[in-house]
């Protein structure tokens, strides 16, 4: 392996009232990847963003091929050769995706856009990809993980020497993470540098060289990747042993709580009938896009219904809004928590309160400020959330504390059903374990659980019975004791016919 | 020097220009007499004319605090607003414009109740004021409009659409003017198209103007200032020498408008002759003294091309 | 260790929505006051106190509409439209003879409709909030103007004396009553904003209309009632404008919408939704109109006024954007970051 | 196959930034257009026609520059103060006889200055633009008025002919000279806007200022930038209003920052930014100028108008929310989650 692409000494950084980097050395050689590692917060993109200029480092020294810079900014960066594809998606969704790969760098002649260069540009890059994405359309238009390429596909395109990406796969499909490696090997191969940051920590085996561990903004360790084993990294991450990853309980089942009858709603969710007994998680397995988060909005009242039933405890409820929902105890924790479940401007306390106004205030809707101040410190209690007060913005908690509030609020009143939607996509190991936790609490308290994930080994480590969602159809359902990933991915492919052949596998 | 003893004397600039020497040469012990002037907005130069005649006579009469109050757009509330403040400010008389007759008569009247005197200039209340300094608007819009059918007939046009662009249908002085214009043309047998109204915006008069044109009208009346300047330009560069503009107000715009041949005629009112006898007025009232004419035309004059050298 | 705690809670109650905005322009209020004290000795005098609290009051109430709704993350540009038609149809329904009380109630619910039509179009319908006002602003002023066939009303008449000393002339314990108006709705719809469900969802949906919407909050009738409440306060004011002039005048209220916005946003209600206390308003109102009163007192010319206004109003922003600066802020993320056990 | 790929293509056009928007108020326009020469038959008179298009020139100009600004995800209500401000200094300058030439040079230095002063304050002091643009709005009209103390000026005389004649009342090539300014404006500002990399940039703040920036795009210059384009299109207005009336009057422009938002948004230049085409503005412009000027021939009371005028802004926007609306949601994408071996 080469020399060093980069070497940042000693780094430090704040932001108020944190200290995101203390003392943080790095390395990256030319023709390796680098896994920085570390659970959520630990400090990976912040080191990250003050390589590539987005932010500026406080105290420390940088140098890049071996020389000393200062005041980096991203464009700086840039024409210095780092190219990084930032952790939050980055794209103009009304801008076409040659725009979009080029932009900040357009071509122009004489003050001309050369908008066809740049497509026939845009169209090797993607090609180079083995992308099917025609240049000119809107990045708005595109699925998720199409877009995902296209940031990609923007990195790339500037020829850089050092290419960091801040959790790429999350979003992709399988035949464009198999793609993404190979082109990770190539450009290794080409001698460049690669940071790698991941939570999914099984990819590693395909690409990682050399990993390095953060933990709380500090640097922890180093090493390379074929001299470690996984617990050895967990452990350094979390800076504790973790000794279960899925802690199953075993609960009798109970009675039949949830009856969901020939339920439609929309494209994605079609003729949907399961039922769910209490002492018992059931997982919905599928593939990304299979209608799952749609068919738990439709239970929920927050999409409209087309047709069907809904039965709690054996009677008939009709849902037309989440109020309805609520008031009748099904629970829903939404996907994304940012979008979906905070609102960031207002106090933990308001949040936990706010789906359960109805309780927490008389018949002229006054609230009750002491019955409301109980309600949420109990559940904070009963969370564990870590926090100064009740009543601070949610947005100074760290992010999984942000996520206990999410449920938090719908933990604080009386309920027959939860449905937690992802609920452990982007956090990192010990935290995952807490949800798991939580959910066997609640499924030994007798209520029903509704547990939707894509990956693999939590629904079959956490759920007592799965069902398979594809194309917004159940298309399997099995006891934890019969399943296997081989069963799941089979009934998760079982297309109709007449819908057409999948588009990936 | 200025004012020395008197606080409240000439903290004021610009629209409330106090006059020159005001207090200097007051005999020490005796107060000075407060007055306000209230105008319907700061913008027109008519009003800048009342201004310049308060000033002249506070100038000649060296015992007055004199303050210019203007909203800064015809708006009853503003000028209600601004009479509120007279009083607290204690002024001893409020020389107003009313907008209108209605809206300000309980604040004049709360002022009234107070001691102050009021005395109106170009436009009255409803509530009784010791004297009124104003143009009869009514029949110098019927001058105005006897002004245009003369013209007409001498060039022959007996008939035709004749056209109307006032402020809005709110400034009582201003729809006073439109009636008196439009009685003019009882039965003459000319069509008067629907009043088109502009706030008294220069421009937008003049695109209400060039519509008219358009559809063929042989006169166009402008009921103010800025109505006045729009329709003469708008004869101006539809280049119809024929047309007959007729307006009232003076500003050096519009004397070039006439001067050009755009503009038949104005209707000059005498702004300088409301501020300065009203300010007297004033005076004079608060000196104890009567005064014999308690409404007073101050008349107009038609300015027409040759009697503007 | 207790200085730092009470540092904590000083910080903390600054960091509330909005609160180190109010106490930063009321800290402004108090400056402008003293200065213009010393600029006229009239302008401390009890009666232009008096005079100044019932020109605050209109604002203030205008205020707390708009406030309600930029709460909500949207705008209402119809507000001066409102005034206007609530002024006008007030009017011309006693030039006509209606009893004042059957006036005042159909004005109300009239105004009530072009609320319940902003809401509408904004959260049922989805047009962009601005031009949805935009749009309705137009139509009001047109509605005002056509009441009375084109014209200002005559007077109201003497019947209507009651009317007019409700809304503007009479005192109550010394007191105008058009202060006491003002004082009676601020405290009733602070108490809607800050002490209800109405008001929490309020908030909720400001701050993040999804997440609001999976809570149970019925975004579009939470929406429908902020600008119901924004044209109710609007109608109140135009009541006021008739009983003021005693008349209808069509143009009342003119630019009402933009006064509405200054003092809601120099009292700290973020434009941006989701934060802001009513009480802010209160002060954003009494900066604007202490700004005009003394300033006439100044005897500073309406152009100075302007500058000087438009200064403050931006400077007083300007401030809060300073402030908001020096605060630690959380950056949006698509993950969020989690510490477990290290969190103390 | 072929039908489909064509119906494909159509799609993609509607779905480009406001083309559907666009499409479906060109087809209003043209209603508009047969309904008033049916009505009146002067409005379709050789003479009008010219005049319609010298009417709808400067709601055009302005129309552009809130769409800069639209685009970018702001708005920029000083709009009609800036109008007012280059009418009176061009005006003021001239009466105290400054050349023509110098004194049109000097006014769009000074607007400018306030287009920079607007960028800067929203850009780089980060304060919401609505409030940032409502305080120079205040500031521009209150310089209006200071500049030459508080007076309309006097006719600027005929030394300033040219300058008349060059801004409103000369014709060239059988077009009034006004509607060449506008259209030599639109054709500069639709090609910066739709050909270089300072128009992609604008629509990329407008989208995603964060991805925007983390692109090296200089995101305070391209807000400076909408904002002066916002200025100088305002200036030229203001210098045609001084060229029609032939003197400065302070309150020129007043409410114009609406009206270009009203043409900008009927054209369907979203208000929340990213997209919008510039050719709308023109169409936009086409039916407010129209409605004013029809609604005249068809001798509408004022009320009316305003009535009309507010349903269709709604209406039209209304109209494209309606048909995003109904646009086909994109078809669900079926792909598989990673399963890299299992974790050891
Ligand atoms: N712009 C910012 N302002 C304030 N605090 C910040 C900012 N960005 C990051 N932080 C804080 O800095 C710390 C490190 O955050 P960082 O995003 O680097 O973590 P990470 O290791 O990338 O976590 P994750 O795995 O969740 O992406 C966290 O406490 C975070 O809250
Ligand atoms: N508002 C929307 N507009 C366009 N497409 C949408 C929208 N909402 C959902 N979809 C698409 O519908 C499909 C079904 O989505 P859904 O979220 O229900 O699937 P899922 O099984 O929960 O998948 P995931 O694991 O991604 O959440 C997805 O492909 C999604 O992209
Ligand atoms: O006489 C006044 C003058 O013409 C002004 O311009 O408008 C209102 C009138 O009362
Ligand atoms: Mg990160
Ligand atoms: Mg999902």
């Amino acid at each position: 392996m080469g020399e060093y692409l980069v070497e940042m000494d000693r780094i430090c950084k704040s932001f108020p009232g944190v200290k995101a980097l203390d003392d943080v050395s790095f390395r990256l050689k030319s023709g390796e990847v680098l896994a920085l590692l570390g659970e959520n917060g630990a400090g990976k993109s912040t080191l990250m963003n003050v390589l590539s200029g987005v932010y500026q480092k406080d105290e420390g020294e940088i140098r890049l091929f071996g020389k000393t810079v200062e005041d980096l900014n991203p464009k700086k960066a840039q024409e210095l050769g780092i190219a990084i594809i930032h952790q939050e998606m980055n794209l103009c969704r009304h801008l076409s995706v040659a725009e979009n790969i080029f932009l900040g760098r357009e071509e122009s002649r004489c003050g001309v856009l050369q908008r066809k260069d740049m497509n026939r540009r845009a169209a090797e890059i993607l090609a180079r990809l083995n992308l099917d994405i025609d240049p000119a359309e809107a990045v708005g238009n595109l699925a998720v993980s199409k877009q995902q390429m296209v940031e990609i596909a923007k990195a790339l395109s500037t020829d850089a020497r050092i290419l960091i990406m801040d959790e790429p796969t999350s979003a992709l499909t399988m035949s464009e993470i198999d793609e993404l490696f190979q082109i990770i090997r190539r450009l290794k191969g080409d001698g460049c540098g690669i940071v790698y940051i991941s939570h999914r920590l099984e990819e590693l085996q395909n690409i990682a060289d050399r990993v390095q561990i953060m933990r709380d903004g500090r640097y922890i360790a180093s090493m390379n990747f074929a001299d470690t084993t996984m617990d050895e990294i967990i452990a350094n991450m979390v800076g504790r042993e973790i000794t279960e990853k899925f802690p199953r309980i075993s609960c009798p089942r109970g009675e039949k709580i949830l009856e969901v009858r020939n339920l439609n709603a929309g494209k994605m969710v079609r003729d949907i009938n399961f039922d769910l007994f209490a002492g018992e998680i059931v997982g919905i397995a599928g593939l990304l896009g299979a209608g799952r988060t749609e068919t738990t909005r439709a239970i929920f009242g927050a999409d409209p219904k087309d047709s069907g039933q809904i039965l709690l405890d054996g009677r008939e409820v009709v849902i037309r809004r989440p109020i309805d929902a609520i008031r009748g105890g099904i629970m829903l924790v939404p996907e994304d928590r940012r979008k979906d479940g905070l609102c960031i401007k207002l106090s933990v306390q308001s949040n936990i309160s706010l789906p359960n106004l109805d309780m927490l205030s008389n018949r002229f809707g006054v609230i009750d400020r002491k019955k409301e101040k109980k309600l949420s410190e109990k559940s904070i209690q009963d969370l564990n959330i870590k926090l100064p007060s009740s009543t601070v913005n949610v947005a100074t908690l760290s992010g999984g504390n942000q996520q206990k509030v999410v449920v938090a609020k719908w933990l604080a009143r009386n309920s027959r059903v939860v449905m937690f939607d992802e609920p452990t996509r982007g956090i990192d190991v010990a935290a995952k374990v807490e949800i798991y936790n939580l959910m066997n609490e609640l499924k030994k308290q007798g209520i029903g659980v509704l547990f939707v994930s894509s990956e693999m080994p939590e629904i079959l480590g956490i759920s007592d019975r799965i069902l398979v969602m594809c194309d917004g159809k159940i298309t399997g359902e099995m006891e934890i004791g019969e399943a296997s990933q081989d069963l799941i991915l089979k009934y998760a492919t079982t297309f109709d016919t007449k819908s057409g052949l999948p588009e990936a596998i | 020097g200025c004012s020395q003893g008197s606080q409240s004397a000439s903290a004021a600039g610009g629209e409330s220009g106090s006059s020159a020497g005001a207090a200097s040469s007051q005999a020490a012990g005796e107060k000075n007499h407060k007055v306000i002037l209230i105008t319907m907005d700061s913008i027109d130069q008519h009003w800048v004319s009342v201004d310049k005649g308060c000033k002249k006579a506070v100038a000649e009469l060296n015992n007055v605090d004199y303050k210019w109050l203007a909203p800064d757009k015809k708006d009853d509330a503003q000028q209600i607003e601004r009479v509120n403040t007279a009083i607290a400010d204690n002024a001893d008389a409020i020389l107003i414009a009313a907008n209108g007759p209605d809206a300000i008569t309980s604040a004049l009247e709360d002022a009234k109740s107070k001691g102050i005197k009021i005395i109106y200039v170009d436009s009255a209340a409803k509530t009784e004021g010791e004297a009124t300094f104003a143009t009869n608007n009514e029949a110098a819009g019927k001058q105005a409009g006897e002004q245009m059918l003369e013209a007409l007939q001498k060039a022959g046009k007996t008939s035709g659409k004749i056209g109307v662009v006032n402020v809005n249908s709110a400034t009582a002085s201003t729809v006073a003017r439109e009636k008196g214009f439009r009685s003019a043309f009882d039965g003459k047998g000319y069509e008067l198209l629907a009043t088109q109204y502009s706030e008294g915006d220069a421009a937008k008069s003049q695109d209400i103007a060039d519509n008219y044109i358009t559809q063929g009208a042989v006169g166009l009346f402008g009921a103010n200032e800025g109505c006045t300047v729009g329709v003469g330009n708008a004869i101006k560069g539809s280049g119809k020498s024929d047309l007959v503009g007729v307006g009232f107000d003076k500003s050096d715009s519009i004397y070039s408008l006439i001067k050009d041949g755009s503009l038949l005629c104005t209707m000059a009112q005498n702004p300088e002759v409301m501020g300065y006898e009203g300010m007297k007025a004033a005076v004079s009232i608060l000196s104890g003294q009567t005064i014999e004419n308690k409404d007073v035309d101050t008349g107009v004059s038609v300015l027409t091309k040759d009697k503007i050298s | 260790m207790e200085t730092k705690d009470r540092q904590n809670a000083w910080k903390r109650f600054m960091s509330i929505r909005g609160v180190g905005q109010v106490v930063t322009v009321t800290a402004g209020l108090i400056v402008l006051c003293i200065v213009f004290s010393m600029l006229s000795s009239s302008f401390y005098s009890e009666r232009n106190v008096g005079n100044l609290l019932r020109q605050i009051a209109p604002i203030l109430i205008i205020g707390i509409g708009q406030a309600y709704v930029l709460i909500t993350g949207n705008i209402d540009l119809s507000i001066g439209s409102v005034v206007g038609m609530s002024c006008m149809i007030s009017a011309t329904l006693m030039t006509k003879g209606v009893a004042p009380f059957a006036a005042t109630m159909i004005t109300i619910l009239i105004c009530l409709g072009v609320g319940v039509l902003n809401g509408t179009l904004v959260a049922k319908c989805k047009v962009p909030p601005f031009i949805a006002t935009l749009g309705t602003m137009t139509i009001a002023r047109g509605v005002a103007q056509i009441v009375n066939n084109n014209y200002n009303t005559d007077a109201i008449g003497d019947s209507a004396q009651g009317f007019r000393n409700l809304f503007y002339y009479g005192k109550t314990l010394g007191l105008y009553n058009t202060i006491w108006i003002a004082v009676i709705l601020f405290l009733a719809f602070d108490f809607l904003l800050g002490k209800t469900r109405t008001g929490r969802h309020i908030y909720a949906i400001g701050s993040n209309m999804e997440a609001a919407k999976l809570s149970g909050v019925n975004s579009v009738n939470t929406t429908v009632i902020v600008y119901v409440v924004s044209a109710f306060c609007a109608c109140v004011v135009g009541l006021i404008t008739c009983a003021i002039a005693g008349m209808g005048t069509m143009d009342a209220g003119n630019m009402y919408e933009m006064y509405a916005v200054a003092a809601a946003a120099i009292g700290g209600i973020s434009t941006f939704g989701g934060e802001g206390l009513l009480v802010g308003t209160v002060v954003g109102a009494s900066i604007w109109g202490v700004l005009q009163n003394g300033l006439q007192f100044a005897g500073a010319p309406v152009a100075i006024r302007n500058i000087v206004i438009g200064t403050i109003v931006v400077i007083s922003v300007l401030l809060d954007v300073v402030i908001r600066k020096n605060k630690p802020r959380k950056k949006a993320k698509r993950v969020l970051p989690v510490q477990v056990g290290s969190a103390k």
